[in-house]
């Protein structure tokens, strides 16, 4: 246990360690030379130019040793300091992110989970029920097989274009200010409906189907038919094989937490929802390398953070790793 | 439990989202824009020139003057006046009666504050101090430029693109502050004041107290003016069809069919090209390559680009095809037409072949394409931005062009740094660009066409990226820098000696003319500014830089749709 | 009588077909008789097992009829059966070594399974630990899961957790196969004081493992090819068995008592019949040294020539004539 | 075991018995000679301008055209083949990588199996966007190629587990050690032991990694990271919004190309359940 858990974190740090390294060369190995993007976009005049051109090379310590400015990068993480957007020059990388954040957790979060739950007693429910199985888990596998963008294309064009229902694009209407009021929150909800709907519908195909294929093995297996043998009641057999399957799908999800993430991307970008995942287009298309940096640096916390907790909450639910085997079905 | 969930995401969301209050903005009051700005409103100083939030300057900051680049007039804004009282001395003559947003009064003393920190702090206006002696307080409401050499034409940019900040709230900013400060709350002297801004928007309120009000009479219809930040084309044009932009600055395709259909969406002109003309589209050459460097070489190119596609294909008609000499339509009086005529190009594949066997280019190896008269081989790329889709379209055509009269020339699309950097450092074959927008002068033109010297481009970053080096070309620049503002026969004589170089040379090629992207919604406001006699030639344009030609009383104009 | 089998047809569907897995078996086991069913592999005995308690797809009930106590089973019927399974009929399946769900603990899936069949845990916790004793195994066995168990320990807490109601019989399907020599003989052991504790009234013990069932069975019933061979008490299959099948498999036997390997009943030349299409008449004949015309044609009745001694076959039937 | 032979047919037998096997094959197949014979229906490159813009389907251009009159049908054609082409590449080096990774972890388990299994969960966390990006800018032109490669070698770690897991429980049958104890190589007793008795797991993972790789590809090239010279379904519906075919109602610009993807890619899935119940007696409904 104690062992499993030290391996797990030293794991962590690694690719931590790894990935914040990956996300440092970005701004420093594109070709090109982020100052000039900055003052290309910044269409300052010749003399201004000049200057502003030695200052920001310093001001990013650009002109240090690469391996200096590696250090100082790590020193400025654990600072909170990602340096200066160039998009949105000259507010810093970290609060721009913050800004963004709460909309990705309001947006990622209740998709997710919901998909993950509601899919999961679905695929459980369908599996070895024939009509179900047959009727409605194709839509299941054409569901997950969606890319993300089309369905939200897709949605966008029919209850938004075609059918105005729902708003094409934002967070909230233009005409509201962020603010703790009902209006707001109604508002908000209203736009938050089609980007939360077709990242919850592909999710819910792809766990709904992964349950049903899981329990059918569990149903299968010797401990369901002993049960069946003393004539416990379906449902008794049904929730072990179910509780069993559950592990396989913990395990997916932190698997599949990389592929989500870029789901929530498009997504953003299809409904211009002002998340990370917009963000990061914006950058890119702007080639505002420091703020991209930031962008995947939270992307790699988030993606630690959840990593860790679903690693905790399998040994809560999996006694087989609880005891002695120390992690090695992880 | 999922509610519980939700709730709990909320609650985080508001711990996050600032602005306690709820504000809902009233649709028939409020001016929704769009397509100037690419991310969430992040800088309220008018110096930043290229990233401050919409309006700061123009809505907010305002400058001595105003111009109509249409009607090429000088509007006295917050000065009443400007006059050489010599042929060195400029005297400006400040408006009474204005007050800073926050209640102080603007005074001749801010005006000399404008320009001195020019001095010390590197901004826009910093060059002017190339040739501006001193600047004089003569009383409250006077102000004298005393310069060495004056150049008339540049001062007469400087007077309506310079933003005047109130010395009593910049005098204690550090340079740097002054330079790339955020400069929040801002106080100008603007027809606007600050209201709130988020993820999306920029927020202006109305001021009730306005100098214009009384002084002139203006009076701008919206009490809140909303700038949404840029979103994907579709979003941009179905807010549009859907009459939730009031006035959209994006370029956005297919807006054409938009305004012939029927929805309510009008822009300047109610045909082609729809958009007022805002800058030139050339294709520059990199004249440090061979064979690039070679005049007959160019010329051919010249003529093999069917720019017509171009207009009709990739920009379905929206945009014109530019004058061989490059100079906008609201310079039209500037072009010397005959010499254009002898001089200038047009598309005729024939003639360019002609051209290049004449300068003994030859398909040596008949692989299709021509090699040089050394007969080394040519491939050459013509590069645009990845993702500036209609810029990668229009590169297609003009590679198609060139190869069917034999010129090996492939489109490459790097990204934007890449570009950039093979622009700066001359490393590039040919690519597109428009860096100059419409000015009050053809200067700035020639200015960025021949910028010297070609040691300093890189960090300079304005203009002459094809490295062309005539000292003749430089001089005749610099010259009419110096011809007095609304000298039309004065500028008219060197521009047509500049233009004779530049038709001879073609140090770039001139394609087409990018549209002042500007579509209208007639759903909440009407009377927008359009090509009709009966209504307003103003600019309806969000874009930095344009409130100040005229967009601001474009705003006076509009009036509620019944 | 605490069973009585009469005709009973289990077949087994494939795409290719009914294939006859259990064509016909007519047989009773009395209280308190533990009766050994052997036989080669795929010849129907653990069909017999299967169908008697959970008799579902590719199973499916042919006709015959069962009665436990006088009360008939609804064998054909997986819901019905459930108030029958457990309480008056029970099994220790074949993969007693992985028949607990691994995930729970044990304690907590016997509560749960019991509570299911509307049975007071509380009170029947007691009972539980008594027995738990009676096959020493520790109380601690409760809070463990299942994987912190030994292959014999598993065993052992599966026969406990079968037998807890006291059904009037209970199936052992090749419990001991898994176990080495000395656990068999235990667990063989324990079998029959479970029988004399009377917390079974009747057993059936499936096994190839003909040792065994001296060891512990009151009668021995033979199988082969779907089809009853002959039943007899113990002493007698072993010692003067009748039906040529049952003596080629005895002969083939090593000394009694001795444990032997793997190689099972392979003694004798020749293979099963195919039970897709069986043969006509007697199914040994092909490899039986003694059949004669009528076994190709007539297929022989399953009779009691003696008392308690049952076989199929024309032979010996003309013998007794 | 029964002779592998006689398990073949029987494979062969169920496989033409079962009804999502046939469907999703079926529904693949058709996409795929789509793909190879669609070529031929049309003599257009994907970015010629062919026709009248914003041309609704009709009988000279089958998915009408786009905002320049491309013909959307040979775009989407081209861009079919382009998928399958991320497929079977990257599925391919995605499986491949997997197989390796996860036999030698199962295999020898111990150190090795400890640090691959650290291998497998660094790349899973570290965000491939983030890399693909600094590659991207390295290449003056992107191919299909390129970023199928790509996507094999960032989309591997989870079939590594899954075939990690299979193989644990395959070294420990008599026939392995068996193999063991009379010296094999472990390379060979690898392929030559357990793969055999893997290969439908094998299979799977591949078809599994295939549709993968397409939905993956097809993402990348909606943000722009797709291929620079060449057309695919993900870049046909990038164009799409990018010159506002919704707000121009420009359906058959954008419906294609993800219908096609969903298609092919729930097909694969289907067929992966299908082949599931072939290979796994227990799953076979009669």
């Amino acid at each position: 246990m104690k062992q499993y858990f030290t391996r797990k974190l030293f794991i962590y740090i690694l690719t931590f360690f790894i990935a914040v390294t990956i996300d440092w060369l970005i701004p420093r190995f594109m070709p090109g030379n982020p100052v000039q993007v900055l003052l290309a976009r910044a269409s300052l005049h010749a003399e201004a130019a000049k200057e502003m051109y030695s200052y920001y090379t310093k001001a990013f310590g650009l002109d240090l040793p690469l391996w200096k400015q590696y250090l100082s990068f790590w020193n400025a993480i654990f600072h909170g300091d990602l340096g200066t957007s160039i998009l949105l020059f000259p507010q810093p990388v970290i609060k721009i992110i913050m800004r963004a954040i709460p909309y990705d957790i309001f947006l990622l979060l209740p998709s997710i989970l919901l998909s993950w739950f509601a899919g999961n007693k679905f695929g459980a429910f369908a599996a070895r029920t024939k009509w179900l199985d047959n009727t409605v888990l194709p839509i299941g596998y054409i569901l997950t097989a969606t890319p993300y963008m089309w369905l939200a294309i897709l949605l966008g064009w029919v209850l938004a274009m075609v059918f105005p229902i729902f708003p094409l694009a934002y967070a909230s209407s233009p005409a509201i200010i962020h603010s703790f009021s009902w209006i707001f929150i109604a508002d908000y909800l209203w736009h938050w409906i089609l980007p939360f709907s077709s990242l919850f519908l592909v999710m819910f195909g792809g766990w709904a189907i992964g349950m049903r294929n899981m329990i059918i093995y569990e149903l299968e297996a010797d401990y369901s038919h002993y049960l069946e043998a003393l004539g416990a009641p379906r449902k008794l057999v049904r929730r072990y094989a179910f509780r069993n399957a559950i592990l396989p799908q913990v395990t997916g999800l932190a698997l599949q937490l990389g592929i989500i993430m870029a789901g929530a991307l498009v997504t953003e970008v299809v409904f211009s929802y002002p998340g990370i995942g917009y963000l990061i287009l914006g950058a890119i298309q702007n080639q505002d390398f420091f703020l991209i940096q930031g962008c995947f640096l939270f992307i790699i916390i988030e993606v630690l953070i959840a990593n860790f907790l679903i690693d905790v909450l399998y040994i809560i639910i999996d006694p087989r790793i609880r005891i002695g085997m120390g992690g090695k079905s992880a | 439990m999922f509610k519980k969930i939700i709730l709990l995401v909320l609650l985080i969301v508001f711990l996050f989202s600032g602005m306690a209050f709820a504000q809902v903005y009233e649709r028939s009051e409020t001016l929704y824009t769009s397509g100037t700005q690419w991310g969430p409103p992040s800088s309220w100083n008018p110096y930043n020139t290229g990233g401050y939030a919409m309006g700061t300057f123009g809505l907010c900051y305002e400058s001595l003057f105003l111009y109509d680049p249409l009607t090429n007039e000088y509007i006295p804004w917050l000065a009443e006046s400007g006059e050489w009282i010599s042929s060195k001395v400029y005297e400006l003559k400040i408006r009474k009666d204005v007050k800073w947003n926050d209640g102080t009064m603007f005074t001749a003393k801010d005006v000399k504050f404008t320009f001195d920190i020019a001095k010390t702090a590197a901004i826009g206006l910093s060059p002017i101090w190339n040739f501006l002696g001193s600047v004089d307080k003569v009383d409250d409401y006077t102000v004298q430029l005393k310069f060495n050499d004056p150049l008339y034409q540049e001062l007469g940019w400087y007077i309506y693109n310079n933003p005047i900040i109130p010395e009593h709230i910049w005098a204690s900013k550090s340079t740097k502050d002054v330079t790339s400060g955020i400069g929040e709350n801002p106080v100008g002297t603007g027809a606007y004041m600050f209201e709130a801004s988020d993820q999306s928007k920029m927020v202006w309120k109305k001021n009730p107290n306005w100098w214009a009000n009384s002084a002139l009479g203006l009076d701008p219809k919206p009490k809140y003016i909303i700038d949404l930040v840029n979103s994907s084309n579709n979003v941009a044009l179905g807010q549009v069809i859907m009459g939730q932009y009031d006035l959209n600055n994006n370029f956005l395709p297919g807006i054409a069919s938009i305004v012939d259909g029927g929805y309510g969406i009008s822009t300047y002109f109610p045909g082609p090209p729809y958009m007022i003309a805002g800058n030139t589209a050339w294709l520059l050459l990199n004249l440090t390559k061979k064979p690039m460097d070679d005049v007959a070489f160019r010329q051919a190119v010249a003529h093999a680009i069917d720019v017509d596609q171009i207009v009709n294909v990739v920009y379905g008609k929206i945009v014109s095809k530019a004058d061989p000499s490059g100079l906008l339509p609201i310079w039209d009086q500037y072009i010397d037409k005959e010499l254009v005529d002898q001089l200038g190009f047009s598309y005729n594949p024939e003639k360019a072949k002609a051209i290049l066997a004449g300068a003994g280019y030859k398909d040596v190896d008949s692989d299709g394409f021509v090699e040089a008269p050394d007969g080394s081989k040519i491939a050459l790329s013509v590069v645009v931005p990845f993702g500036w889709s209609d810029w990668m379209e229009s590169i297609k055509v003009v590679s198609r062009g060139c190869q069917a009269v034999g010129i090996n020339l492939t489109p490459e699309y790097p990204d934007y740094p890449q570009y950039l950097d093979s622009k700066l450092n001359a490393t590039f074959d040919m690519m597109i660009c428009n860096d100059q927008q419409m000015s009050s002068t053809p200067w700035t033109y020639y200015d960025w066409m021949f910028q010297n010297p070609i040691a300093d481009i890189a960090t300079m970053q304005n203009g002459n990226y094809s490295r062309y080096d005539n000292e003749e070309a430089f001089a005749l620049a610099d010259e009419l820098d110096k011809v007095k503002v609304g000298d039309i026969e004065g500028m008219k004589a060197v521009i047509s000696k500049l233009e004779k170089i530049e038709l001879t040379d073609l140090p770039l090629i001139p394609l087409w003319y990018n549209g002042m992207w500007s579509q209208t919604s007639n759903a909440v406001w009407t009377n927008w500014p359009s090509s009709a006699e009966d209504s307003n030639h103003y600019l309806a344009a969000t874009w930095r830089g344009y409130w100040n030609m005229t967009g601001i009383l474009m705003l006076c104009d509009l009036e509620p749709a019944k | 009588m605490s069973l009585k089998v009469k005709n009973l047809k289990v077949y087994y569907q494939t795409l290719k077909g009914d294939v006859k897995a259990l064509d016909g078996a007519t047989f009773t086991i009395g209280d308190g008789e533990i009766m050994g069913l052997a036989g080669e592999s795929g010849c129907g005995k653990s069909t017999i097992s299967n169908s008697l308690i959970l008799l579902k797809p590719p199973m499916r009930f042919v006709g015959g009829r069962v009665e436990l106590d006088n009360e008939e089973l609804p064998i054909w019927d997986m819901e019905k059966m459930n108030d029958f399974r457990f309480k008056k009929i029970s099994t220790i399946p074949q993969y007693a070594m992985n028949a607990m769900n691994p995930i729970r603990k044990i304690g907590k899936m016997v509560s749960e399974i019991l509570k299911s069949k509307k049975v007071d845990f509380k009170s029947t916790l007691p009972e539980l630990k008594r027995r738990l004793d009676l096959v020493e195994l520790s109380h601690d066995v409760l809070n463990m899961y299942p994987l912190e168990l030994s292959g014999g320990m598993k065993q052992r807490m599966v026969m406990v957790l079968s037998t807890l109601m006291n059904p009037s019989l209970l199936m052992a399907d090749e419990i001991t196969s898994a176990l080495d020599v000395s656990t068999q003989k235990a667990v063989a052991e324990m079998l029959v004081e479970f029988r004399d504790r009377e917390f079974v009234k009747s057993m059936i013990v499936i096994t190839h493992d003909i040792s065994i069932l001296y060891q512990i069975a009151d009668s021995i019933m033979i199988m082969y090819a779907g089809k009853l061979a002959e039943k007899a008490p113990t002493s007698v299959i072993i010692n003067s068995p009748r039906h040529p099948y049952t003596k080629l498999l005895i002969s083939s036997l090593p000394d009694i008592g001795v444990k032997y390997s793997q190689k099972k009943l392979t003694g004798i030349p020749g293979k099963p019949p195919m039970l897709l299409i069986p043969p006509t008449g007697c199914r040994f004949r092909e490899r039986c040294p003694v059949a004669f015309q009528k076994c190709l044609n007539e297929e022989p009745p399953f009779v009691e020539i003696e008392k308690g001694h049952f076989i199929s076959c024309w032979k010996e039937f003309e013998k007794n004539a | 075991m029964t002779k592998p032979k006689k398990r073949i047919n029987e494979f062969l037998y169920f496989a033409l018995k079962n009804k999502r096997l046939r469907v999703g094959l079926s529904v693949v197949l058709f996409f795929l000679i789509l793909a190879f014979v669609g070529p031929l229906l049309t003599d257009y490159k994907w970015d010629d301008y062919v026709g009248p813009a914003y041309h609704p389907p009709s009988y000279e251009y089958w998915f009408g055209t786009t905002t320049f009159g491309q013909d959307v049908f040979t775009q989407f054609i081209l861009g079919l083949k382009a998928s399958f082409l991320v497929g079977i590449i990257g599925g391919g080096i995605g499986t491949l990588i997997g197989v390796l990774v996860g036999f030698t972890a199962g295999y020898h388990g111990g150190m090795i199996d400890e640090f691959l299994n650290m291998l497998t969960n660094i790349v899973i966390v570290i965000p491939t966007l983030a890399i693909l990006l600094i590659i991207s800018v390295y290449l003056k032109v992107r191919g299909v190629l390129i970023e199928s490669i790509f996507i094999g070698f960032t989309a591997w770690p989870w079939a590594a587990r899954a075939i990690r897991a299979q193989t644990f429980s395959l070294r420990s049958r008599d026939f392995v050690d068996l193999a063991r104890i009379s010296g094999m190589k472990p390379l060979k007793i690898m392929f030559t032991e357990i793969a055999p008795n893997m290969m439908s797991y094998l299979l799977m993972t591949f078809i599994l990694q295939f549709g993968g790789a397409i939905l993956i590809a097809a993402t990348l090239d909606f943000i722009g990271l797709g291929p620079t010279n060449a057309i695919s379904l993900g870049l046909m519906m990038n164009l799409a919004v990018l010159w506002g075919a919704l707000p121009l109602g420009m359906w058959w610009w954008f419906i294609p190309p993800g219908a096609a993807i969903a298609a092919i890619v729930g097909a694969l899935y289907l067929t992966n359940v299908g082949l599931d119940e072939v290979f796994n007696p227990k799953l076979r409904k009669l």
